[in-house]
C-alpha cells in the first residue's frame, strides 16, 4: 500500500499548499509532485509480495514491475505538463488556467487509481478504481475548456459511462454465476455457460473501449486531437496501460482456465486493430490524430501478448509495453520527432518477442500479418524522419524544448536501445519472476 | 401458493409494468424535464424491487441519493442549458431504427443468453432470511473490515473517486471573470 | 653440324613445350602494361621478337619430330586449372601432335611476319603499343587453342580469340564502322558460341555419365574433357548409341551440329559469313593474320580435331559438306563483283575456308583423303593469302585508298609488291607449280574420289571464278593505266619491314606445294596413296587459265566490254554486289524483331506492370486508408453503434467457435 | 576475437567519424578511407588464419551434415529465449566477407567527392556495412536478422538525402519492399524456431532437428523467397532499378555489389541448409523462375537509356544466375552460384563505381548524350570494357568460371535424379538460360560502345581528365580481383568447397 | 382458467423474471443513449442503465450470492453514478458555454 499512500498524501499536499500560495510565488511548487512520485518510486521497491487488508490488497511480482511502469509514466508527464500549466505552452489558452495546479492533483489522483487497479483482488475493488483511472482523464480531456477541449470531453464523458454501464452488468452476471466478489474464486469456479460467454463479450467490449481495440476505438481519435498534448500523452501511455491491467486481471483471474477459447477472437481484434490503426495512420494529416491511430495500432501488437500461456506472455506483454510504448508514444507525444529515428530497434526487439509468443501458439498468419503492419507503421516512422532529416528544415513546428524536456527524453533513448542490447532488464524481471 | 406469495407476484407484476413504461416514456418523450420526471418514476419502483428483494437499507439510499441527488442535478442541468423549452426533433430515420435494431439485439442476445444457461436456482433457506433482518449491520460490518471478504479499500476508492469528481466539476464548470481574455479557438499545430 | 642436330635428339623441345603458351602471353602482359606507355618502337620491337622467338621453338618441335621419325602421342604437358567437380575437371595443357604441329607452324610463322610487317605499317600511328599487345595476345590465344588437348580448353581459347578479334578489328575506334564490325563479329561468333557451348555440355555429360566405364580403358584420357577420350572408338561406341531423339536426329549427331556451328561462326560458313567482310575495317595486317591465315581456320582444326566423331555421324557430315559447297560457290560470285580490294580477299578467304569444309564433309563417301586434302590446302592458303593481304596493304599504305578503280600502273612504282602479289594470284589460282594447284588439286581428287560429282563440278566452276577474281584485282592494281598521277608524293616500295616479309611469304608459297603433308597426316594411312587420276589436275588447270583469259580480256583494255557485260546483266550484278542483302536482312532481324519486339516488350512490361503491380498495392493501402477515414463520423452515437454491435457480433464470434 | 572486432571495426571507423567536427571533412574521409583499409588488411589476416585452420577440411567434410566454423565466439545473450551471440566463419561466408571488405574500400575511395554532408554520409555507410558483416558471419538467426535489418535501414536516408532523380520514391519504395521480404523472413524463422522444438535459433542446433516433410514445404518458400525480394528473383526485382539509378555511387557499389547477395547467402545457407525437402520439391519452380530472371534482366537492359539503369537490370540478370545455381540442388550448381555471388558482387562494384566517376565528369548518364570517351578518360573506359567483358563471361575473368559452373550445374540437375522428367526439364531450363550469354554480349557491347567509342560527340567533353589516383586505385583493385580470379580460380574453389559439401550431404539425404 | 395461471410454477417471481426484467431496462436504456439527440437525455438513459445493472447485482446477490456483497456492490454503483453526473454536467455546460446547444449531433467539428 505504501506508493498508493504517498502518491495520495503528495496529491493533498499539493493541493492545500496551492491554495494559500499567491499565484506568482508557485513556481517552486513543481518540486511537490516530483518528490513524491520519486518517493513512491522507492518505496515500490521496499515490497516484497505480501498480501495486505485481508486479500484485498496483494501485490505479486509483475504487479511490482506495472507499478513501476505507472510512476514512471506519471513521472515524465508531470514534468512535461509544467509548461503545460505555466502557461508557456501556446496551448494554454487564456489567463485564469495559469498556475491551476489542479492539473497535476487530478493527474496524481488518476495514478493512484491506476496503482489499486493493479493490486486490486475483488470485483468492487476492481470496477470502483477503474473508475478512479478513468474518470480524471474525463476531467483533464476536457481541460481546456475551448470547443474542441469541451467536444472531446464530452464524447469521452458519454461513451466512457456506456463502457462502464457495460462492464457492470458483465460484472455482476460473473458475480450472479459464481456467487462470490473475489476474482481468483470466481476464476476457478465459472462452468462455461452462454451467460459466461455474454459476460465475457461485456467485459472484453469495455476492455476493447479502454486498449482502443478496433470495434470499440471510435472515440479514440477526437480525444487524442481534442485533448492538451500533455493529455493525450497521457492517454495513450497511462491509460492505455491501464486498459493492459484491467485485461491481465480478467483474462488471467476469471478466465483463468478457460482462457485457451479466447484465443482466436484476441487474434481477431489484434489483426483489425493493429491493420486498420496502421492503414488509417498513412492518410491522417494532423499530427495528434496521427498519433491516435498509431497508438491503436500499437494497441494491436500489445494484445498479441494475450496469446500465450500465462508465465510465457506476461514476460511478452511487460516487453512489450515497457518498449514499444513509453518511448514511442512519448517522444511522438511531445512532438520531439528527433528521437523517432530510433523506434525501430528497440520497438524491433519488443515487437520480436510479442510475435514469439503469438508464434508459440501456431497464429503464424497473425504473425505475418503483424509483420506486413510493422512495414506500414515503419512507412509513417520513415515520412516523419524524411520530414525531419531531407526535406530542408521548416520553422520548428513544435514549441521549444526545454533543457529539462530534452535531457529527460534524451536518457529515455538511451534506456530503450540499452533495454535492447543489454539483457539486465529483462533477466530480473524473469528473476523476480520465477521466485 | 400461498396468499403471501400471491400478493409478493402481483407487486411484482404490477411494478415491472410500470417500471418498463415509465423508461420506455423515459427515452421517448420530447421534452426533457418529463424524461427526467418518468426516470424519477422509474429510480423510485426500482428502490421497491429493492425492497422486495429484502435490500431495505439500499432501498432508503436509492430513494435518497439517487432520486433525490442525481435527479434533481439533472433537473439542473437542464435549467442551466435552458433546453427545457426547446422540443427536441425526433432522431433521423436511419439513427432511430439502428438505435431500435441494438437495443432489440442486445435485448434478445440476453435473453438467449439467460434461458440457456442454467442458474440453479438456490431456494431461499431459513438461514438466509433471518440474515435479512438486521442486513444493515452487516454491510456496514463488511463496508469498513480489513479482512478477507472486506471492502475498505473499495471504499476509501470510492471517496477519493467523489473528491476527484467533485473538484474536476468545479475546475470544468467555474465561471470565468468577465475580466479575463476570451477563450481563444487555439490548435496545436 | 652435328652437335647443332643431337640437340634435337634429347626431345628437349617437347617437354618444355609450355614455352609456346608462356612467352606471348608474358610478351602481352609486358607490353601491355609496361611498354606500351613508354614508347611505341620498343613495344613494336618486343612484340615481334617474343613471336619470333615462339616460331623459331616451334620449328625446334617439328625437327625434333621429324628426326625422331614419331610423334608423341599425348599431351606433352598439363596443369589441373579448374576443378568443377570430383570427376569433372578442366585443364590447361599443350597437345603436341601432328595436326597441332602443322597449325602452330603456320600460326606462328604468318604472325610473326605480320608482326615484322606491322612495324612498317603502324609507323605513324599513335596507338601502336596498344595494337602490338592485342596483336600478341591474339597470337597467345591463336596458339592455345591449336594445341588444346581438352575440349573445354579450346572453347576458352574460343573466346580468347573472339574478344582479340573484337579489339583489333575495333582499333581505330574513332570510326564508327570499325566499332559497329567490331561489334557485329564479336555478337554473331558469340552467337555460334553458344551453340558450342552446348554442344560441349551434352558432350560433357554423356562423357562424365561413360568416363567412370570406360576412363580406365583410354590411356591418354585425364577427364571427360580430353580429346583423347573423345576421339576414343569406345566412347564414340558409347555415345552413337545413345537412343535420345530430339527433333528426329540422334543426339549425337545433333551435338556434332551444334559443334559444328560453332566451327561455322568462327571460320565465317554460309549463314554467318556476314561478319568477316565488314571485319575489313581493321588495319591490314590485322585482316592478314586473323581473317586469313588463323583464325578463320580455327573452325576447320575444330573439325578436323574432332574427325573421328564427325565421321561415325553422316548427317553431320553431310551438312559440313553442304556448308562449304555453298560458301565457296556464294562467296567466289561475290568476291568478282566487290571494288574494295580488301572486300575481294576477304570473299576469297571465304571461298577457300568453304574449300577447306567440303574437303572434310565429302569424307562421307568413304575415303578419307579429304583430310588430308584439307589440311594441305588449309597450310597453302595461309601463306598466299597472308601475302596477298599484305601485299594489298602495302598498296594501300601507298595509295592510301582500297578501291581498286583508283589503282593501277603499279607495276613499275612497286616492283616488289608485284612480283610478290603475282606470286600469291598464280598460287591460289592453282597454276602448277605453286602451292595452290597442289593442295587444291588434293581436294579436287578427293571430292572425285568419294563420288561427289555435284561437289566435284562447282569446285572446277569455283576453281575459274577465284582465278577469274584475282586476276581482275592484279590486272586492275597493276597493269590498268595509272590514277594516281594527281597524287603529291607518287608511290614506291615501302620500308625493308615490309617488303622482307611479303619475300619470306612469296618463297613459301611457291615451295609450300611440295612438303610431304600427307606423309604426316592423315586419318586412314591407307587410303592416301591409293590412286592417282591425272586428268583431275588438268581440269583444274584448265579452268584456271579459262579464267585467267577472261580477266586479261576483261580488264586490260579499255571498260567498255565490262560495262556491257554489267549494263546487260545489270539487275543480278547489283544483287550480288550487295552481297544478296543478307546484311540488311540480319539488321532488319536484330533492330526491329529482336529489340522492337523482345526488348522493348520487356523494359515497358517491367516499367508499368511490375512496377505498377507495386505501386498499385501501396495505392490499394492508400485508399482503403482514405476510405476508412470517414468511418470517424464525429457522432458520438455512432461511436455508441459501433460499441455495442460490435460487443454482440464479438458474442457471436465466441459463440460459434 | 578476430571475427567480432571483423564486424565491429566498420562501426568504431563511424564512430570516430561522427565524433570528429564537421569542418574537417578532408579528415572525415581520410578517417573512413584507413577505418576500411584496415578493415581489408584484417580480412585477409583472417583468411590466412582461415587457410591455415582448414586445411583438412576438405576430406573431414565429405560426409558431414553440419558446417564445419572456424574461429567461433559464442556468448549467450537472451539464454531464456535461446537466443546467443554466434558468431563464426567457414568458406563460403569468408569469401562474403572478403568480397564485402573489397568493395567496402573501393567505394569509399570512389566517393571521394561527396562534399555535403559527408560526415552522416560515410558514418552511415559505415554502419550499413556493419549490418552486412554481420550477417555473413552470424550462425545464430535471431542475431541474423538483427544485422539484416541494421543492413537495410540506413539504406533509406543514403538514398533519400544523398540520391538523385526520384530519390525518395525510390528510396521508400526499396526499403518498404525489403521489409516486406524481411517480413517473410521473419515468419520463416519463427516457424523454424517453433517447428524444431528446441526452442533456439541457433543454426547448428537447428540443423539436427528433422523437420516434418510437408512442414519444410511450405516453410522453405516462405524463406526463400523472403531472400530472394532482396536476391532480386523475378517479380520482386523491382526496386533494384529505381533504387540504384536513385543512389549515389558508393551506396549503389555496395547495395548491387553486396547487400543483393544477402538474397542469395541467406536462401543457401538458412533455407537449402535447414530444409533440404522443401528445396527439392521447389527446386524446379524456382530455378524456372530463375531462368525468367536472366533473360528478363539483360533483354530489359538493352533497351535502357540511362546507364544507371542498364547496370541494374544486369544485376538483376546475374543474380538470377546465383539464384539459378542455388535452385538447382547439386554441388557444381551451389558452388557456382558462391562464385557467382563473388565475382558479380565485385563487377558490379566496379560498374556503378566508374559509372560514378563518369557520371562526377560528365554530369550525365544518359547513354546516348555521351560517345568516344575513350579517348578522353582511357583508364576507365579500359576498367569499364574488363569489367564488361567479366560479366559476359569471357574466359581468363571471373565471370567465366561463375558461369560455366552454374551451366553445368544446371544441366547435370540432381545428383540423385539426374536423368527423370525433372532432370530433362532442367536441361531446358539451363539451355534457355545460356541464351543469355549470347544476350549479354549484345547489351554490354552495344552499351559500351556507344559511351566509350566512336567520335567524341559534344565538344564540352574532349578536355575531361581522366581518373584521379583515388580512383584509379579503387577500380584498379578491383580489376585486379576479377582478373586473379579469373586465371587462377582454385583460390575461390579451394575455400568454397568444403563449406557446400554439407549442404549437399544433407540434399542427399543424409538426415 | 386463471387459477391455472397463478398455480403455474412460472407465476411466481423467479430470478429469471427479474433477469429479464432488468436486461429490459438495460435494453430500454441502450436504446435511449443511442437515439437522444440532447446530452442530458443520454445522461438519463445512461442512469437507466447503471440502474438495471445494480438492480441485476441485487437480485443475484439475492437468489445466489451471500445477500451482502451485492448490495453494498449497488451501494458503490449509486456513488459512482453520482460522481460520473456530477462531471458529465460540468463537461455539458462548458460545451453549452460555446455552441449554445447541447444537441449532440452537432458536435461534429472534429471528424474523419
Amino acid at each position: 500500500m505504501l506508493p498508493e499512500i504517498i502518491v495520495l498524501i503528495t496529491a493533498f499536499t499539493l493541493m492545500f499548499v496551492d491554495l494559500f500560495l499567491k499565484r506568482e510565488t508557485r513556481y517552486f511548487l513543481m518540486g511537490i509532485p516530483l518528490g513524491g512520485l520519486a518517493l513512491a518510486f522507492i518505496s515500490v521497491f521496499f515490497l516484497s509480495n505480501r498480501k495486505s487488508f485481508g486479500g484485498q490488497f496483494s501485490l505479486e511480482n509483475i504487479d511490482l514491475w506495472l507499478k513501476v511502469f505507472f510512476i514512471l509514466c506519471a513521472f515524465v508527464i508531470a514534468i512535461a505538463s509544467f509548461s503545460f500549466i505555466l502557461g508557456e505552452s501556446k496551448e494554454t489558452c487564456h489567463k485564469k488556467q495559469i498556475y491551476s495546479f489542479e492539473f497535476l492533483t487530478i493527474l496524481l489522483f488518476n495514478l493512484s487509481g491506476m496503482l489499486f487497479l493493479v493490486s486490486a483482488r475483488d470485483l468492487l475493488t476492481l470496477y470502483v478504481s477503474l473508475e478512479l483511472s478513468t474518470l480524471p482523464l474525463f476531467i483533464l480531456t476536457a481541460w481546456k475548456r475551448d470547443a474542441l477541449s469541451s467536444e472531446a470531453g464530452l464524447k469521452y464523458v458519454v461513451l466512457g459511462a456506456l463502457a462502464s454501464a457495460l462492464l457492470l452488468l458483465g460484472f455482476s452476471i460473473f458475480y450472479g454465476l459464481t456467487g462470490t466478489m473475489d476474482l481468483v474464486l470466481i476464476g476457478r469456479s465459472t462452468n462455461v455457460s452462454p451467460l459466461f460467454w455474454f459476460a465475457s463479450v461485456l467485459v472484453i467490449s469495455a476492455i476493447g473501449f479502454k486498449l482502443t481495440l478496433v470495434p470499440f476505438h471510435m472515440w479514440a481519435p477526437e480525444v487524442y486531437q481534442g485533448a492538451p498534448t500533455v493529455v493525450t500523452a497521457y492517454l495513450s501511455v497511462a491509460s492505455k496501460g491501464a486498459g493492459l491491467v484491467l485485461m491481465f486481471q480478467i483474462f488471467f483471474r476469471i478466465f483463468g482456465a478457460s482462457i485457451s477459447s479466447f484465443y482466436f477472437a484476441i487474434a481477431l481484434l489484434s489483426a483489425l486493430t493493429m491493420t486498420l490503426g496502421n492503414v488509417v495512420a498513412i492518410v491522417q494529416e494532423n499530427i495528434k490524430r496521427f498519433m491516435a491511430f498509431s497508438a491503436i495500432s500499437q494497441a494491436g501488437y500489445l494484445i498479441m501478448g494475450f496469446l500465450g500461456g500465462f508465465h510465457a506472455n506476461s514476460q511478452a506483454v511487460l516487453q512489450g509495453l515497457s518498449r514499444t510504448h513509453p518511448l514511442i508514444a512519448l517522444s511522438m507525444m511531445i512532438g520531439l520527432f528527433g528521437l523517432a529515428g530510433i523506434p525501430p530497434l528497440s520497438g524491433f526487439i519488443g515487437k520480436f518477442f510479442l510475435f514469439s509468443v503469438a508464434a508459440s501458439s501456431g497464429f503464424y498468419w497473425l504473425v505475418a500479418v503483424a509483420a506486413i503492419n510493422s512495414v506500414i507503421s515503419l512507412y509513417y516512422y520513415l515520412r516523419i524522419v524524411r520530414q525531419m532529416y531531407i526535406e530542408p528544415v521548416l520553422e520548428t513546428t513544435v514549441f521549444p524544448m526545454k533543457l529539462s524536456m530534452g535531457g529527460l527524453l534524451g536518457s529515455l533513448v538511451v534506456i530503450s536501445v540499452l533495454l535492447g542490447l543489454v539483457p539486465v532488464f529483462y533477466e530480473t524481471i524473469l528473476w523476480t519472476w520465477k521466485n | 401458493m400461498t396468499l403471501e406469495m400471491l400478493v409478493y407476484a402481483a407487486f411484482f407484476y404490477v411494478f415491472a409494468f410500470c417500471a418498463i413504461l415509465l423508461a420506455i416514456c423515459a427515452v421517448v418523450t420530447k421534452r426533457i424535464l418529463r424524461s427526467a420526471v418518468y426516470l424519477m418514476g422509474v429510480l423510485l419502483i426500482s428502490a421497491a424491487f429493492y425492497v422486495m428483494l429484502n435490500a431495505q437499507f439500499l432501498a432508503g439510499v436509492q430513494v435518497l441519493v439517487y432520486v433525490g441527488g442525481i435527479v434533481v442535478l439533472l433537473v439542473y442541468a437542464v435549467m442551466l442549458t435552458q433546453t427545457s423549452q426547446v422540443l427536441e426533433t425526433l432522431p433521423s430515420r436511419i439513427r432511430n431504427t439502428l438505435g431500435f435494431f441494438v437495443g432489440v439485439g442486445f435485448f434478445c442476445f440476453s435473453l438467449w443468453c439467460i434461458f440457456n444457461s442454467d442458474l440453479t436456482l438456490i431456494t431461499i433457506n431459513s438461514k438466509n432470511i433471518n440474515l435479512a433482518t438486521q442486513d444493515i449491520r452487516a454491510i456496514g460490518k463488511k463496508l469498513l473490515s480489513t479482512e478477507r471478504g472486506g471492502y475498505a479499500v473499495a471504499f476509501e476508492v470510492l471517496s477519493i473517486l467523489l473528491l476527484v469528481s467533485v473538484l474536476g466539476g468545479i475546475v470544468l464548470a467555474r465561471k470565468i471573470s468577465p475580466g479575463e481574455t476570451s477563450p481563444k479557438e487555439t490548435h496545436v499545430g | 653440324m652435328q652437335n647443332f642436330i643431337n640437340i634435337f635428339t634429347h626431345g628437349i623441345f617437347i617437354k618444355h613445350a609450355w614455352f609456346v603458351l608462356a612467352v606471348p602471353f608474358l610478351s602481352f602482359v609486358f607490353v601491355g602494361l609496361v611498354l606500351r606507355p613508354l614508347s611505341k618502337k620498343a613495344s613494336g620491337l618486343i612484340a615481334t621478337l617474343s613471336i619470333s622467338v615462339t616460331t623459331l621453338f616451334v620449328y625446334g618441335i617439328i625437327a625434333e619430330c621429324f628426326l625422331m621419325h614419331r610423334v608423341p602421342s599425348g599431351a606433352a604437358w598439363q596443369v589441373p586449372w579448374l576443378r568443377y567437380q570430383d570427376g569433372l575437371s578442366a585443364t590447361l595443357g599443350v597437345l603436341v601432335d601432328p595436326l597441332s604441329l602443322l597449325l602452330m607452324c603456320v600460326v606462328t610463322t604468318v604472325s610473326a611476319l605480320v608482326h615484322l610487317y606491322s612495324i612498317g605499317y603502324m609507323r605513324g600511328d599513335e596507338g601502336v603499343g596498344r595494337y602490338f599487345a592485342f596483336l600478341n595476345l591474339f597470337t597467345f590465344s591463336m596458339l592455345g587453342l591449336v594445341v588444346a588437348p581438352n575440349i573445354l580448353q579450346i572453347f576458352i581459347f574460343w573466346e580468347l580469340v573472339g574478344v582479340s578479334s573484337f579489339l583489333l578489328i575495333g582499333y581505330y575506334y574513332e570510326k564508327p564502322q570499325a566499332v559497329a564490325a567490331s561489334k557485329k563479329a564479336f555478337i554473331v561468333t558469340r552467337f555460334a558460341d553458344l551453340g558450342f557451348f552446348i554442344g560441349i555440355f551434352i558432350l560433357g555429360y554423356y562423357g562424365f555419365q561413360s568416363f567412370s566405364r570406360l576412363g580406365p580403358t583410354v590411356p591418354q584420357a585425364l577427364s571427360p574433357f580430353d580429346f583423347a577420350y573423345l576421339t576414343s572408338p569406345a566412347f564414340i561406341e558409347f555415345f552413337k548409341h545413345e537412343t535420345y531423339m530430339i527433333f528426329g536426329l540422334s543426339i549425337f549427331s545433333l551435338t556434332l551440329i551444334l559443334v559444328f556451328m560453332g566451327a561455322c561462326g568462327k571460320s565465317a560458313m554460309f549463314p554467318l559469313h556476314i561478319w568477316l567482310p565488314d571485319a575489313m575495317e581493321g588495319p591490314t595486317p590485322v585482316s592478314a593474320l586473323i581473317h586469313a591465315a588463323t583464325m578463320v581456320v580455327a573452325g576447320v582444326y575444330l573439325v578436323a580435331r574432332m574427325f573421328p566423331l564427325f565421321v561415325a555421324s553422316p548427317e553431320a557430315l553431310g551438312l559440313v559438306q553442304c556448308v562449304g559447297t555453298f560458301t565457296c560457290l556464294f562467296a567466289a560470285t561475290i568476291g568478282c563483283t566487290q571494288d574494295d580490294i580488301k572486300r575481294v580477299l576477304a570473299f576469297s578467304t571465304l571461298s577457300q575456308i568453304g574449300y577447306m569444309m567440303f574437303a572434310l564433309g565429302v569424307c562421307h563417301g568413304g575415303n578419307t583423303l579429304g583430310y588430308t586434302a584439307s589440311l594441305f590446302h588449309l597450310f597453302t592458303h595461309a601463306f598466299f593469302k597472308a601475302l596477298l593481304f599484305l601485299g594489298a596493304g602495302s598498296i594501300i599504305h601507298a595509295l592510301h585508298t582500297n578501291n581498286v578503280w583508283e589503282m593501277g600502273g603499279l607495276v613499275k612504282a612497286m616492283p616488289i609488291t608485284h612480283l610478290t602479289f603475282l606470286v600469291a594470284t598464280l598460287s591460289i589460282s592453282g597454276i602448277p607449280p605453286f602451292s595452290g594447284f597442289f593442295s587444291k588439286d588434293e581436294i579436287l581428287l578427293s571430292a572425285f574420289i568419294n563420288h561427289q560429282y555435284l561437289t566435284f563440278v562447282i569446285a572446277l566452276l569455283v576453281a575459274g571464278l577465284t582465278s577469274f577474281y584475282m586476276f581482275r584485282v592484279y590486272f586492275l592494281t597493276f597493269w590498268s593505266e595509272a590514277k594516281w598521277h594527281g597524287h603529291v608524293h607518287k608511290p614506291q616500295e615501302a620500308s625493308w619491314t615490309m617488303t622482307l616479309p611479303l619475300l619470306l611469304l612469296a618463297v613459301l608459297a611457291a615451295i609450300s606445294g611440295f612438303t610431304p603433308i600427307a606423309k604426316w597426316i592423315f586419318y586412314t594411312k591407307s587410303q592416301v596413296e591409293s590412286h592417282r587420276l591425272f586428268f583431275v589436275p588438268v581440269f583444274g588447270v584448265l579452268v584456271a587459265a579459262f579464267g585467267f583469259l577472261l580477266a586479261m580480256l576483261f580488264y586490260t583494255g579499255d571498260r567498255k566490254i565490262v560495262d556491257h557485260v554489267v549494263l546487260k546483266f545489270a539487275w543480278m550484278y547489283g544483287v550480288i554486289k550487295h552481297k544478296f542483302y543478307i546484311d540488311e536482312v540480319y539488321l532488319w532481324i536484330t533492330k526491329k524483331v529482336i529489340f522492337r519486339f523482345i526488348a522493348f516488350p520487356v523494359a515497358w512490361f517491367d516499367r508499368r506492370i511490375v512496377d505498377g503491380g507495386v505501386n498499385l498495392a501501396a495505392w490499394v493501402t492508400r485508399k482503403t486508408g482514405w476510405l476508412l477515414r470517414f468511418l470517424q463520423t464525429g457522432q458520438v452515437q455512432t461511436y455508441g453503434i459501433w460499441l455495442v454491435s460490435g460487443g454482440l457480433v464479438m458474442l457471436l464470434v465466441l459463440l460459434t467457435l | 576475437m578476430q571475427v567480432s572486432c571483423l564486424v565491429f571495426l566498420p562501426l568504431l571507423t563511424a564512430f570516430l567519424v561522427i565524433m570528429t567536427p564537421r569542418r574537417f571533412s578532408y579528415l572525415i574521409r581520410w578517417i573512413s578511407v584507413f577505418g576500411t583499409g584496415l578493415h581489408l588488411a584484417l580480412t585477409i589476416m583472417i583468411s590466412f588464419l582461415f587457410w591455415a585452420e582448414a586445411k583438412g577440411d576438405g576430406e573431414l567434410l565429405r560426409t558431414s551434415l553440419v558446417f564445419k566454423l572456424h574461429l567461433v565466439e559464442k556468448i549467450s545473450w537472451f539464454d531464456s529465449l535461446g537466443i546467443q551471440y554466434f558468431v563464426g566463419i567457414d568458406g563460403i561466408s569468408l569469401t562474403m566477407v572478403v568480397l564485402t571488405s573489397i568493395i567496402i574500400f573501393a567505394g569509399v575511395l570512389a566517393s571521394w567527392n561527396v562534399k555535403e554532408r559527408a560526415k552522416e554520409f560515410f558514418a552511415l555507410l559505415l554502419i550499413l556495412v556493419t549490418g552486412v558483416f554481420g550477417v555473413f558471419v552470424s550462425f545464430d538467426l535471431f542475431l541474423f536478422f538483427m544485422f539484416y535489418e541494421l543492413a537495410v535501414l540506413p539504406m533509406y536516408l543514403l538514398i533519400g538525402i544523398w540520391g538523385t532523380g526520384p530519390k525518395e520514391y525510390a528510396a521508400m519504395k526499396l526499403t518498404l519492399m525489403l521489409l516486406i521480404g524481411s517480413a517473410f523472413i521473419l515468419v520463416g524463422f519463427f516457424a523454424l524456431y517453433y517447428g524444431s522444438g528446441f526452442y533456439t535459433f541457433d543454426l547448428i542446433k537447428l540443423a539436427t532437428a528433422n523437420f516434418p516433410v510437408d512442414f519444410q514445404r511450405w516453410v522453405f518458400p516462405m524463406i526463400f523467397v523472403g531472400f530472394g525480394v532482396i536476391g532480386a528473383l523475378y517479380p520482386l526485382h523491382t526496386w533494384s532499378p529505381d533504387g540504384h539509378s536513385s543512389a549515389p555511387t558508393a551506396v549503389s557499389m555496395l547495395h548491387a555489389g553486396v547487400l543483393m547477395k544477402l538474397g542469395g547467402y541467406g536462401a543457401l545457407r538458412i533455407a537449402v541448409f535447414l530444409l533440404p525437402e522443401g528445396a527439392k520439391y521447389w527446386g524446379l519452380f524456382f530455378m524456372g523462375l530463375t531462368t525468367i530472371n536472366i533473360l528478363y534482366g539483360s533483354f530489359g537492359a538493352i533497351w535502357q537509356k540511362d546507364l544507371k539503369y542498364f547496370t541494374a537490370y544486369s544485376s538483376v540478370s546475374h543474380c538470377g544466375f546465383v539464384l539459378f545455381g542455388i535452385s538447382a540442388l547439386n554441388f557444381m550448381g551451389m558452388k557456382g552460384a558462391v562464385i557467382q555471388m563473388f565475382s558479380h558482387g565485385i563487377m558490379t562494384g566496379l560498374f556503378f563505381g566508374l559509372i560514378g566517376m563518369v557520371y562526377g565528369r560528365t554530369h550525365t548518364r544518359i547513354i546516348s548524350e555521351m560517345g568516344g570517351l575513350a579517348r578522353v578518360m582511357p583508364w576507365l573506359a579500359t576498367c569499364f570494357y574488363i569489367g564488361g567483358l567479366a560479366s559476359l563471361g569471357l574466359p581468363g575473368l571471373s565471370g567465366f568460371i561463375a558461369e560455366s559452373h552454374v551451366f553445368l550445374g544446371g544441366f547435370f540437375g540432381h545428383s540423385l535424379q539426374s536423368v527423370g522428367q525433372s532432370g530433362a526439364l532442367m536441361k531446358t531450363f539451363t539451355l534457355i538460360a545460356t541464351l543469355s550469354i549470347v544476350v549479354t554480349a549484345v547489351y554490354v557491347l552495344r552499351g559500351l560502345g556507344r559511351v566509350f567509342q566512336g567520335p567524341i560527340e559534344n565538344a564540352e567533353f574532349a578536355n575531361l581528365e581522366d581518373a584521379m589516383l583515388s580512383e584509379k586505385l579503387s577500380t584498379g583493385i578491383l580489376v585486379v580481383v576479377l582478373i586473379v580470379v579469373g586465371l587462377y580460380p582454385s583460390i575461390l574453389i579451394d575455400v568454397i568447397e568444403p563449406a557446400i559439401r554439407p549442404v549437399l550431404n544433407r540434399l542427399a539425404g543424409g538426415l | 382458467m386463471l387459477a391455472s395461471i397463478f398455480n403455474s410454477p412460472y407465476f411466481y417471481p423467479s430470478i429469471y423474471h427479474w433477469l429479464v426484467l432488468s436486461s429490459a431496462l438495460f435494453s430500454i436504456g441502450i436504446y435511449g443513449f443511442l437515439t437522444r439527440k440532447n446530452a442530458v437525455g443520454i445522461l438519463i438513459s445512461l442512469e437507466l442503465c447503471l440502474n438495471s445493472g445494480a438492480l441485476n447485482f441485487v437480485v443475484f446477490d439475492y437468489f445466489r450470492g451471500n445477500h451482502i456483497d451485492g448490495k453494498i456492490m449497488a451501494l458503490f454503483i449509486i456513488a459512482v453514478a453520482a460522481a460520473e453526473v456530477v462531471i458529465a454536467m460540468a463537461i455539458f455546460v462548458g460545451m453549452f458555454k460555446h455552441k449554445k446547444t447541447i444537441d449532440v449531433t452537432e458536435m461534429n467539428q472534429m471528424r474523419n
